[in-house]
């Protein structure tokens, strides 16, 4: 069987683990390419809607990477997005997803070498985890969206 | 080259085109001041054009210095004249009267594309790419050169009609003249740096003869992608590639032999610490790298860590010892080292593939003549002699002096003298200089409603640094394909000058409405991208920049293939993205023209004293219940300066000045707001009153503190203090001082360990400081200084040479064997191992003093850092934005640091520092308006629920709910975080920039699954 | 306003189970406002029901839809559109929305996503409570504006049980007696006197007592 | 005499009167009902039955206390408005008037939340105090809830339960006052233990001079062991045990603390019938009737008049 190669997506804030990934690169520390970085100005600004919609397009892990506690830019950014977190894992409980797919993850833009660890860690357990259950089926599901 | 001059009375006259020059026009055009820049070769970029990485990030200099470059040359404020000499200076500051002189270039500037025919047709006339021959004439010195054009080599053009005939352009003018102006301007700053020392005239390391020996700068083209070998590392006798490279440092520095001087270039240690760590991490095992060095001097910011690092983790060697001689080993070019092993006085070789000699600094040729035009004096080692007490100011008011032409120094550090210089010569302009007329003007903005997404992607090699993993020509033919996608290029430097004009132009030709980069982080670079999007006449925000740099090329360059997959798939998102774009507005509000200052010692009063004179509102918070912090304690500097005199000065003038209010007893409580309109409240000391501060920036400069140890019987024994408590000592009780018969210091304690693993920086200049303080009172005095690396940097190197030849004897020790110290009556017994005679030692010391250097103020550091959301680095000390290139910015705008809170640094460095700090803050008061970019929480009021979900959430009470039934969220107040955007239950709130569909869209195109 | 919660997944996907296309209507009213039924529970709700079927090897499509008010017919109406595109209707709204969505669309079965819980206030985000049970006889004036109905776990109406402790009531720490409320609020108004009132037993006729409930207003008709 | 009760009797003759309890069992067990009675036999005035106690579904005190009537024992029924609507509580005291049962207790009964039936639905129609009323109204005006007169309606002796030591403290009074205005003749207290408290809760009593105006009967439980003190302290609501309680039952061994526990109930009903306004005990010995003839007999309250 082929080695499973996860598909990540890390919602990083731009303060702090996009910064981080972004010294990753200049300390040229590598991590695996599966990890794919979306800016957002605060993990605050995650919506729960989007980590879902991930795993159904076909990510086998969500990460979400804010700032440490105490240090949001805009105050309380990111315990917002850890509360947020606990609450899409009951979700994905409920749909049968290891809930361990979604992950919550705290930085600061200095943090270029934890964060290579974190999200290499992240995607080894994934990797352990293999495909979101969902990637069995690869016709993708469309939602129509509703026209107000 | 720019149509509107600057009206030159009130214009900055900077010389050299260097990093410092830049930055200092750089900065005073931010605070809307003219500024003349002129260099003496046809393009700007100093030295720096030539580096490969820089340390301590191990960036690539190219790509942070091209914004800058660019940015300079369309910043309205800056007249740059190349090939131009200063040839003249009369009057004083605020109204100079200066003649330049031109050379002539034989090319118009305006019309030369730099389409590079002249050169394929008649290479020898055309000034071109430097080879790894630096003797070349060079001129396009790298490949992203501004001004982007040519130029000619009269002298050696014998037919210059034929020549002027193939310029498709017209630009060759055969008759073009060396002109002379005369102008006026309010002040002066030089910055012509130095030269690069040529270590030919060191017989004994071969330089010149050998074709394996090559200087640091040498070796740094030949790793540079842009360079000669294009990034392969071959050495230059056969182009094989070494396995075995040493550096020798201090080559032609630190000596008294013919061709050398006595100083230390500062430099030259963590240059050939980060060749020897770039090597390492490109060859791994592949090669061995060998440092020779005296001392290794590791003495900035963080740099401690580095030579750590280079160490243990890529195992680099580390040679205590000067070579005396380079010979060849074998007829292929290897290469022996001899050497005396310290110690042991046996002699040693060793054999090398390769030898780079850490070749340092030279005043430079044009500083002597120029010093006299100026009117200013020089030291004796012939660079700008500078106030004690303001390090950039020259003999002559009005003209200061930045950079490596003040003394030897590195990035940083000439970048806090080239904005403290900036701050201190923009006061000597007139007022009506600040007036606003020359913001950039953008054509109209096009309006795109209607019309179908039509999307041009750009994709940057970037040199090597994406190329190099990433196939970009199969990303640009994947990206050709996408949907919308009109047209897909590869622009090679996207950030250039030269790109941005393709990319400007392709805007226009395939009347595109989005633009997709591929290339480095957005963090960087968006503003660049943005502004060549408003210059096409596109909404900045139809951009989107997918980060195939230092988010997949720089962390996946062991898998190429995935790497260029990878850059597909972000490409793919991005360009899904902009799909989903729109064109937004930034939302402007007005700026409260006030600073804070907080801190009240050297650099905080520095600072605030700065801003006052320029006229702005300064709110100079102190702690404590006085101003002078740790300077209080300190009685002169190295070169005798009086610091009580001065501080009792400054303390006067502080308290007088009718913009300054200072506030003591201040303890921070609170802060809010945005950078133009903070608010930060005081608890005050002893009412225990609070108060509320508005202002629009913030400097940090609440210092460092004195460390203190509990150890070689430090407060145990009356004969032990510190090397401040020292000081003091000789200051008050002088007949005490004259009693003593030895004297032992003790360098590096509590500094350099596990604990506090950062060099003070300050202590070895200290020591010396109290030795020859002790020398002058007590001639007999026995005094040893035992050290691990002396480091007297610069010209403190002479206070060192000075201490030995009055009789100080060092000895170095290692942390393995420390000294022993043990009381012995009214002295103690000092016993230490002394590696010249290979035996221990004990002296009775009737005072040990301890260097023991500062660590961070961690209580306050820690507070305000919370307070204010500001980072700080692993051992307390504020994190600047970019250690580099932004070195008194934080992280968060408006905030500025300066002094020991920064890093530990003398009172001079401090009061650069404060400058910088001071000007940079300017850079943003002499705005009246500040832009709160354009990601706002916006309402649909027909999907509003008035659920308050908004209400509750925003971290600072923006919404509510209006007259009409429906959240309101004010554009003004609204910080755009996005958090009610995540929490509304309606999905009636998006935050612009990041709403769902782009944020869907990108995740889409991220996740289709098929390449 | 009406607060729900939404029913446990495997519930919902239970009953959907024989379906593979299904509207998903939402609601923007209560149901928005405690976070149950509105536009954005409705696309959690969608993609995870996606996910479910997927992870059974099928594929559902959802139309999502969030109408103003389920319970209006006229808003219900807009449905039609979609109604024969789908083989199954889920609503997100309370129970009133459900009925009139089956009420309008006779030949398709309406799921209920949610339970609708009561009538209850925000005490503050993301906390509802019960506060109405819609008794049709308010006494609210007798108890100091706290209704022992709603609050009091045994509707007791003449005071608190003997198992009050700290202000909370026996059944749980986490509920407040409404009695003590009751009794404070009537300290602060100074009406303690009004307390010894026996209030007699209740006519339960205005209540469900009555059969369903009914207004008319003549004049709007 | 409003009623027959002998309870009524006892207190009117101003003599001290003692009731138990009697909890039925869960089963269709006469003898059960029977054995437990026995022991009570000459020892107390009248014995409550309880019904369906802690929400737990046991034989129906209805049943029970006629099984207890026919023993010849003065059972007093306690109704509960948990589970019953005001048809079925008037139709069961028309029924158990009609078994010669003339004392009821009017309670609003534990919450379903505690008992083995969380589940059901409860029912709450009318609270206690609306059940004295009701009951009350039947007695003297001879009319049901629903306003129609009736022939012969129960006279009942009626009894409410009161808790002296349930929050808030200052409303205890008050909520008494307002059983005597719904028509209460007698009560019984939650157990004491904390007897500081309960003289305090007695005095603001007198002070309304309620006492004149319903007879109090003082609730008392011995304790088996330290660990039910324990269990009554933290787990049963409205419960106030002193420490000073626990610490005397931990301070003697384990086989002696049911002897101390008894102790400490006799030593309270001494102390209990010295306060103005107690009218009499009432023992609730849970699962222990056997031991209440000795705690009677110890306690100077054997024998019991003899009234008929």
């Amino acid at each position: 069987m082929e080695e499973f190669d996860p598909v990540i997506v890390a919602y990083c804030c731009h303060y702090c683990a996009y910064t981080a990934a972004d010294m990753a690169g200049s300390m040229r520390l590598g991590y695996p390419p599966g990890i794919k970085i979306i800016r957002v100005p605060c993990t605050g600004k995650v919506d729960p809607l989007h980590v879902m919609r991930a795993l159904m397009d076909g990510a086998d892990g969500v990460l979400i990477a804010g700032c440490l506690k105490g240090d949001c830019h805009f105050k309380n950014g990111n315990i917002k997005a850890l509360k947020r977190t606990a609450y899409l894992k009951q979700w994905m409980d409920e749909i049968g997803i290891e809930s361990e797919r979604v992950e919550m993850v705290m930085m600061s833009a200095g943090m270029g070498k934890q964060f290579v660890r974190i999200v290499t860690d992240f995607l080894d357990n994934i990797r352990l985890l293999g495909p979101c259950p969902k990637n069995t089926n690869q016709q993708s599901n469309r939602i129509l969206s509703e026209l107000v | 080259m720019k149509a509107n001059r600057p009206s030159d009375h009130h214009a900055v006259l900077i010389i050299g085109g260097g990093i410092g020059g830049i930055k200092a026009a750089l900065d005073l055009s931010e605070a809307r001041k003219d500024v003349i820049l002129i260099d003496k070769s046809p393009a700007i970029g100093g030295v720096l054009t030539q580096l490969d990485r820089t340390f301590p990030t191990n960036n690539c200099d190219i790509c942070t210095l091209s914004p800058n470059l660019s940015a300079g040359a369309r910043q309205k404020h800056i007249d740059l004249m190349p090939l131009t000499q200063l040839t003249g200076v009369e009057g004083e500051a605020g109204n100079f009267t200066i003649t330049l002189t031109t050379a002539p270039r034989y090319i118009d500037t305006e019309k030369c594309t730099a389409c590079g025919l002249c050169l394929d047709k008649f290479p020898k006339y055309i000034r071109f790419t430097p080879g790894l021959d630096h003797r070349a004439p060079t001129c396009m010195r790298y490949p992203r050169v501004t001004p982007h054009a040519f130029s000619v080599k009269r002298d050696q053009c014998s037919d210059f009609e034929t020549l002027a005939s193939v310029c498709p352009a017209g630009a060759i003018i055969q008759g073009d003249k060396a002109k002379t102006r005369q102008l006026h301007v309010g002040a002066i700053i030089v910055a012509v740096g130095a030269d690069v020392f040529s270590p030919e005239a060191l017989d004994n390391y071969g330089y010149g003869k050998l074709p394996n020996v090559v200087t640091s700068l040498e070796y740094e083209r030949i790793m540079s992608a842009s360079g000669p070998t294009f990034g392969e590392l071959q050495r230059p006798s056969d182009g094989c590639q070494p396995r075995r490279v040493a550096w020798i440092q201090c080559a032609g520095s630190r000596g008294q032999n013919k061709g050398e001087v006595s100083y230390c270039s500062s430099v030259c240690c963590m240059f050939a610490l980060k060749e020897a760590i770039v090597t390492k991490e490109r060859f791994k095992e592949d090669i061995e790298t060998t440092i020779f060095y005296m001392d290794m001097r590791t003495f900035g910011k963080d740099y401690e860590m580095y030579y750590q690092r280079a160490k243990e983790d890529y195992h680099v060697r580390l040679k205590r010892c000067r070579p005396h001689s380079i010979i060849p080993a074998d007829p292929d070019g290897a290469l022996k080292i001899s050497y005396v092993e310290d110690g042991f006085g046996t002699l040693e070789d060793e054999t090398y593939d390769m030898v780079v000699l850490a070749t340092g600094f030279r005043p430079s040729a044009e500083s002597t003549g120029l010093a006299k035009v100026l009117g200013i004096e020089l030291n004796d080692h012939c660079y700008a002699r500078t106030g004690s007490f303001n390090p950039v100011a020259t003999s002559r008011p009005g003209i200061y002096a930045c950079g490596v032409f003040e003394a030897p120094k590195d990035i940083p550090e000439t970048l806090v003298q080239a904005s403290a210089s900036a701050c201190l010569a923009g006061k000597h302009l007139l007022p009506a200089a600040t007036a606003d007329s020359t913001e950039p003007v953008y054509p109209p903005e096009k309006d795109i409603t209607g019309e179908l997404p039509r999307i041009g992607v750009f994709v940057c090699d970037c040199g090597q640094n994406i190329s190099g993993t990433v196939d970009v020509p199969d990303v640009v033919n994947y990206a050709g394909l996408l949907p919308h996608v009109v047209v897909s290029r590869s622009v090679g430097y996207g950030c250039s000058r030269e790109s941005l004009d393709i990319i400007r132009k392709t805007i226009a030709d395939k009347k595109l409405n989005r633009v997709v980069i591929g290339g480095c982080s957005p963090r960087t670079h968006e503003s660049l991208f943005q502004d060549t999007l408003m210059q096409a006449g596109l909404n900045k925000y139809m951009l989107e920049i997918a980060n195939i740099r230092d988010q997949n090329a720089w962390v996946h360059a062991d898998r190429p293939e995935d790497a260029t997959r990878k850059a597909k798939e972000l490409i793919r998102m991005a360009s899904a993205g902009v799909v989903e774009s729109h064109p937004l507005i930034d939302h402007i509000l007005e700026l409260n023209q006030s600073a804070l200052v907080i801190g009240g010692g050297v650099s905080g009063m520095n600072a605030a004293l700065e801003l006052a004179e320029q006229n702005y509102t300064v709110y100079l918070a102190e702690q404590a219940g006085e101003l002078g912090g740790l300077a209080r304690q300190i009685h002169r500097t190295i070169d005798g300066s009086d610091v009580p005199t001065y501080l009792s000065g400054l303390m006067g003038e502080v308290r007088a000045h009718k913009n300054i209010e200072v506030i003591l007893n201040a303890v921070l409580v609170d802060h809010e707001g945005l950078p133009g309109m903070f608010k930060t409240g005081f608890q005050i000391a002893p009412q225990m009153y609070y108060r509320q501060i508005e202002h629009g920036v913030t400097i940090l400069a609440v210092g460092a503190a004195p460390n203190r140890v509990d150890d070689y019987l430090l407060d145990k024994h009356e004969a032990v203090c510190t090397q401040m408590e020292l000081g003091n000592l000789i200051h008050t009780a002088p007949d005490k001082v004259s009693d003593w018969e030895n004297v032992v210091m003790i360098q590096c304690v509590g500094s350099r360990t596990p604990d506090n693993p950062n060099c003070s920086r300050i202590c070895c200049q200290a020591a010396i400081k109290n030795a020859l303080w002790l020398l002058d009172s007590n001639p007999d005095l026995n005094i040893y200084i035992l050290y691990r690396d002396m480091r007297t940097y610069g010209f403190l190197e002479d206070y060192y040479l000075e201490a030995r030849r009055r009789g100080v004897i060092f000895v170095r020790y290692t942390p393995e064997s420390p000294p022993v110290v043990e009381a012995g009556g009214a002295g103690v017994h000092v016993t230490f191992n002394e590696p010249m005679l290979g035996m221990k030692l004990m002296v009775v010391a009737d005072c040990l003093a301890l260097s023991t250097g500062f660590k961070s103020d961690d209580e306050s550091t820690e507070d305000l850092a919370k307070i204010f959301h500001l980072t700080r680095t692993g051992d307390g000390y504020f994190l600047e934005d970019h250690t580099k290139l932004k070195p008194v910015d934080m992280s968060v705008p408006g905030f500025f640091v300066a002094g020991t809170a920064h890093s530990p640094k003398n009172i001079g460095e401090s009061i650069t520092q404060a400058h910088a700090a001071a000007g940079r803050a300017i850079t943003v008061l002499s705005r009246n308006l500040i832009n709160m970019g354009a990601s706002v929480a916006q309402v649909d009021k027909e999907r509003c629920a008035t659920c308050l979900v908004c209400v509750r959430a925003c971290p600072y009470d923006v919404p509510f709910i209006n007259e009409d039934r429906y959240s309101e969220i004010d554009p003004s107040k609204c910080h755009g975080c996005g958090t009610c955007a995540s929490e509304c239950p309606a999905q009636a709130i998006q935050l612009t920039r990041f709403e769902d569909r782009p944020m869907m869209a990108k995740l889409e195109g991220l996740l289709e699954r098929k390449l | 306003m009406i607060t729900a919660e939404r029913k446990p997944l495997d519930e919902i996907a239970s009953c959907i189970e024989p379906y593979n296309r299904i509207l998903l209507v939402g609601c923007n009213e209560c149901v928005t406002v405690c976070a149950a039924g509105g536009r954005k529970e409705v696309a959690m709700l969608s993609s995870a029901l996606q996910m479910v079927s997927m992870k059974q090897g099928k594929t559902l499509s959802v139309v999502e839809m969030t109408l103003e008010r389920q319970c209006d017919p006229e808003y219900v109406e807009s449905l039609a559109l979609h109604i024969d595109g789908v083989d199954a209707v889920v609503s997100m709204a309370c129970g009133c929305g459900v009925q009139e969505i089956a009420r309008r669309f006779g030949q398709v079965r309406v799921f209920p996503a949610v339970n609708t819980k009561f009538m209850g206030a925000s005490e503050r985000a993301g906390v509802w409570a019960e506060r109405c049970q819609g008794c049709g006889d308010c006494l609210l004036g007798l108890t100091g504006g706290i209704c022992p109905i709603a609050r009091c776990s045994k509707r007791l109406m003449n005071g608190p049980c003997g198992g009050s402790g700290d202000g909370k009531c026996e059944i749980s720490g986490e509920v407040d007696c409404a009695w003590h409320l009751i009794w404070e609020r009537m300290k602060a108004l100074g009406i303690e006197d009004r307390y010894e009132e026996v209030i007699s037993a209740k006519d339960w006729r205005p209540a469900r007592g009555g059969g369903p409930r009914k207004i008319i207003r003549e004049d709007l008709q | 005499m409003k009623t027959n009760s002998v309870l009524e009797k006892i207190f009117a003759s101003g003599q001290f009167a003692v009731t138990s309890e009697c909890g039925p069992p869960r089963g269709a067990m006469p003898g059960i009902v029977k054995e437990k009675a026995e022991h009570l036999r000459g020892y107390v005035d009248a014995v409550n039955v309880t019904d369906n106690q802690t929400a737990m579904v046991r034989m129906s005190s209805f049943a029970a206390s006629i099984i207890l009537r026919e023993m010849g024992l003065h059972p007093v029924l306690q109704m509960v408005t948990r589970d019953r609507n005001r048809i079925a509580l008037q139709s069961d005291l028309i029924g158990a008037y009609a078994h010669d049962i003339n004392t009821v207790l009017c309670l609003s009964g534990d919450h379903p939340h505690f008992g083995d039936h969380a589940m059901a639905a409860n029912v709450y129609d009318m609270d206690s105090v609306q059940l004295v009323e009701a009951v009350r109204n039947m007695r003297e005006d001879g009319r049901l809830q629903g306003g129609a007169e009736v022939e012969n309606l129960p006279r009942m002796f009626i009894g409410a339960a009161a808790n002296p030591f349930a929050d808030p403290f200052e409303l205890r009074v008050a909520r008494l006052a307002k059983k005597i205005m719904a028509g209460v003749d007698f009560i019984q207290t939650q157990c004491i233990y904390n007897l500081d408290k309960f003289e305090r809760w007695m005095a603001g009593i007198r002070d309304r001079g309620l006492h004149k105006k319903v007879y109090i009967m003082a609730g008392v439980t011995p304790m088996k062991s330290e660990g039910m003190a324990k269990y009554m302290k933290n787990k049963v609501p409205g419960m106030d045990v002193p420490d000073e309680i626990i610490k005397r039952m931990a301070g003697v061994p384990k086989d002696k603390q049911a002897r101390e526990g008894i102790d400490i109930s006799i030593e309270s009903i001494q102390r209990l019938k010295e306060i103005e306004g107690v009218n009499g005990i009432h023992l609730m010995a849970i699962e222990w009737e056997q031991k209440v003839p000795e705690i009677i007999e110890r306690a100077g309250l054997y024998p019991r008049p003899d009234i008929v």
